[in-house]
């Protein structure tokens, strides 16, 4: 059996995430998240590019503050993290490989525009959203927050009902 | 199975931490000291009741028929203890109600079926404790009506025509209805002497509008 | 199918059961009976009537007057502006949003003052803050503000300051100078609010 | 008494370690879970993998249940927890462009990372994308405006939005997210296999 196809059990894994946002609850006080270190990149980047840009535009004007609060760099160092977790375990699994996952029916040209614009739109509904599928739905859900549950139905409702549209793309 | 590890282990292991935590959880939570024994509801219920509150006059005869089964435990200051206090009395002072000996008494009292008697100088004073103690689950705890004052007649008003005994502090001493029309039409001529008459509630229809909310 | 899962699945639901027999979580904010007791020990509960009329003549934002006696004392009569909450309902989840707001001073009042130190017990051990009771209550304040006695004449000159402010209270809440009912006119209808409308930042 | 961060228990240096460090381990898990291949995930709308649902959900009714026990052993003070604003039109308008954006991608913010770590090409365009969008985003602000500012319900939990009790709520979410495990192992067996 190829060493790098054995993933752990899902069940383990999300009991174990479980345990580690309960954690993170506990220290911080509120959950994980990924689209919000890349929101706070983006408005860094093009505070530092162009400044005066950053500041009359009203969206990111609201995340640019003197004070240097604790969590505003938090899901920075935490995607940092994930970063480094996930070469950690990929590294141990013998997962490391250059190479661009499609179905054999598609192009690889054709799975990275795929990409490209899938990651568009999440970045868009991630800012409408205020949070992605971690941030929002899981840690949401986890909260019990009517947000969260509403944000995971209408995510992976409305995957599923797209689903049949891009079969060619993953099956 | 080819791709997902679908072997257990591990989760158990997760799976059992989850578990230990919670254990753990449960062994070192902390109990607070004094637990309260009746719900905010049974206390609610049992304040309005009023079946915990003793009118002065039945104290009274108890204190001079000596019936056994009864203490009076006076709440107020030693200072104010020495000055006069009721025939029999025990002082502690309600800023040490929780003190270790006190406790004891208290459960003493319990144990032994004794209905206590907290005093104050008044009503109000009492209440507090005898709010605490009762919740706390001393249900032989009674309080004393007009407290102190009213017993030894400190603050009884001879001159008073009301039929309401005065230690009834709730009821409405005067008609507010009435004061506040006579007020506002002006009729109260400054600084004259208002006579009260009897309080008989007439219903002043009033739109019920309050300020404040949101 | 593995024989753990179906151990796993039967833990999880016994935790999800279990639930079912902790206490109500609101019973952990319980204010314990110590803290409750240091409260009681400086009298800081307390305001006078005088302070209240001051306060409600100034109308002054950061009080709140609850009314805690019956419904039918309330209709008869009431301090301007106060709100009624019968004692009888104090536990009433239909009332959060008046016993919990930030930066406001809840005064209850009865016709005495027991009922209102009953009402603020309740309240206090429900972990509600800045709590006071209007010692003397409505009795009080008809001796006071609505009836001032005049001090004798040897009495010293703060109280017959007193006495004049009283003199002067009288007159608002008699709706002499200023006419009450115009002000009232302005507030809101009286409506139970449930906890599901609250709207963020609204007090 | 937890949070610790909120109530100045840690100081706030150790801020960054800790990100760092949670976010090691959610990596980690979340690699060797198989979050880091996009067929995996997009398995789940097809049925021919599930781990997406079972490790979301295991991990939410680990989270739910356990934040209750710890609130009720006094551990964590649950109103100083962070509860998500509850805008309702963005929220569902976001995640519809979000479904729509996972179904074309394949990859979530979180999982495309985990991807790209591990030297995925689709997972770095994609986390390419999620910058695009999110620069977009915000130049285009004045355009989502509206809709990202209605209808605010404020921090409103679920079962107060249901109605139902808490306990009652998350017992049946227990009882749904078993049901669901089991469905799943019934489906994958009658869907057929793919290689990946």
């Amino acid at each position: 059996m190829d060493r790098s196809k054995n993933y752990f059990n899902p069940y383990f894994g999300g009991v174990m995430v479980g345990l580690l946002l309960l954690a993170t609850f506990y220290i911080t006080g509120r959950g994980l998240g990924a689209s919000g270190a890349v929101k706070n990149t983006v408005v860094t980047t093009v505070h530092s590019i162009a400044p005066d840009h950053a500041k009359d535009s009203e969206y990111m004007s609201k995340f640019i503050s003197d004070d240097k609060h604790p969590m505003n760099t938090w899901l920075v160092f935490e995607v940092l993290g994930i970063l480094a977790g996930g070469l950690l375990s990929g590294s141990l699994a013998g997962r490391l490989k250059w190479k661009v996952e499609h179905s054999p029916k598609i192009s690889s040209r054709r799975r990275l525009i795929f990409a490209a614009l899938g990651g568009l739109l999440f970045g868009i509904g991630s800012q409408l959203g205020r949070g992605c599928t971690s941030g929002g739905a899981l840690s949401g859900m986890a909260v019990l927050s009517t947000a969260g549950f509403i944000s995971m139905i209408s995510i992976f409702g409305t995957a599923f009902i797209a689903a049949y549209f891009f079969r060619k793309n993953w099956i | 199975m080819k791709d997902t590890n679908l072997k257990t282990n591990r989760l158990s292991i997760a799976v059992l931490i989850f578990v230990s935590l919670l254990v753990i959880g449960f062994i070192t939570m902390s109990k607070p000291e004094f637990e309260y024994k009746l719900t905010l509801e049974q206390s609610l219920e049992q304040i309005l009741s009023l079946e915990d509150e003793m009118n002065p006059d039945e104290l009274m005869e108890i204190i001079d028929s000596e019936t056994k089964g009864y203490k009076v435990v006076d709440i107020r200051n030693p200072y104010e203890f020495v000055k006069g206090n009721i025939q029999g009395s025990k002082n502690i002072p309600y800023q040490n109600l929780f003190a270790k000996e006190n406790i004891e008494f208290f459960d003493q009292m319990k144990k032994d079926s004794v209905t206590v008697v907290l005093c104050g100088y008044d009503q109000l004073e009492a209440n507090g404790s005898w709010m605490l103690l009762q919740q706390l689950g001393y249900s032989n705890v009674k309080v004393l009506q007009g407290g102190y004052g009213y017993y030894s007649g400190e603050t009884f008003d001879m001159f008073s025509e009301s039929e309401i005994p005065q230690y009834f502090v709730e009821e409405p001493k005067y008609s507010f209805v009435e004061i506040m029309d006579k007020l506002t039409s002006g009729s109260i001529i400054e600084d004259e002497k208002v006579e009260y008459e009897s309080i008989i509630p007439t219903r002043k229809k009033k739109e019920t509008v309050i300020e404040g909310g949101c | 199918m593995n024989i753990r899962y179906i151990f796993f699945a039967i833990l999880l639901l016994a935790l999800g059961a279990g639930l079912f027999f902790l206490p109500d979580p609101k019973a952990d904010y319980e204010t314990q009976a110590e803290n409750i007791l240091s409260e009681l020990k400086d009298q800081t509960r307390f305001v006078s009537t005088d302070e209240v009329a001051e306060r409600i003549i100034n109308q002054d934002p950061s009080l709140f007057l609850i009314d805690v006696r019956m419904v039918d004392y309330y209709e008869e009569f009431s301090l301007p502006g106060a709100a009624n909450i019968p004692l009888e309902e104090i536990l009433n989840p239909d009332w959060v949003d008046y016993l919990e707001q930030d930066g406001v001073d809840l005064v209850f009042y009865s016709n005495g003052d027991i009922y209102a130190e009953q009402a603020w017990m309740l309240a206090k051990r429900m972990g509600y803050k800045n709590l006071y009771v209007m010692k003397g209550g409505l009795n009080h304040w008809f001796e006071t503000i609505i009836q001032p006695k005049r001090p004798a004449a040897t009495a010293s000159s703060t109280e017959f300051d007193l006495y004049e402010f009283r003199k002067g209270a009288r007159q608002y809440f008699s709706g002499g100078s200023l006419n009450i009912e115009d002000v009232e006119a302005e507030s809101l209808t009286f409506t139970r609010k449930k906890k599901e409308t609250v709207i963020e930042g609204g007090c | 008494m937890g949070p610790l961060i909120s109530q100045d228990i840690i100081a706030s240096e150790w801020n960054h370690v800790i990100a760092l460090l949670i976010g090691m381990v959610f990596g980690f898990f979340l690699e060797s879970s198989g979050f880091s291949s996009s067929r995996k995930l997009a398995g789940v709308f097809y049925g021919y993998d599930f781990i997406v649902l079972k490790f979301f959900f295991s991990a939410a009714i680990t989270v739910a249940v356990g934040l209750i026990y710890f609130e009720y052993m006094g551990w964590i003070d649950l109103s100083l927890v962070f509860v998500n604003q509850f805008y309702v039109t963005a929220l569902i308008v976001g995640g519809v462009i979000m479904g729509l954006g996972f179904i074309m991608g394949g990859f979530c913010p979180g999982t495309s990372l985990v991807g790209a770590a591990i030297g995925k090409i689709d997972a770095w365009v994609f986390t390419g994308g999620l910058f695009l969008g999110i620069f977009i985003f915000s130049e285009a602000f004045p355009l989502f405006e509206g809709i990202y500012n209605s209808e605010n319900l404020g921090p409103v939990k679920v079962y107060e939005s249901l109605g139902i009790p808490r306990d009652w709520f998350v017992f049946g979410l227990i009882i749904i997210a078993l049901g669901m495990f089991y469905m799943t192992g019934i489906i994958q067996k009658r869907v057929k296999k793919v290689e990946y």
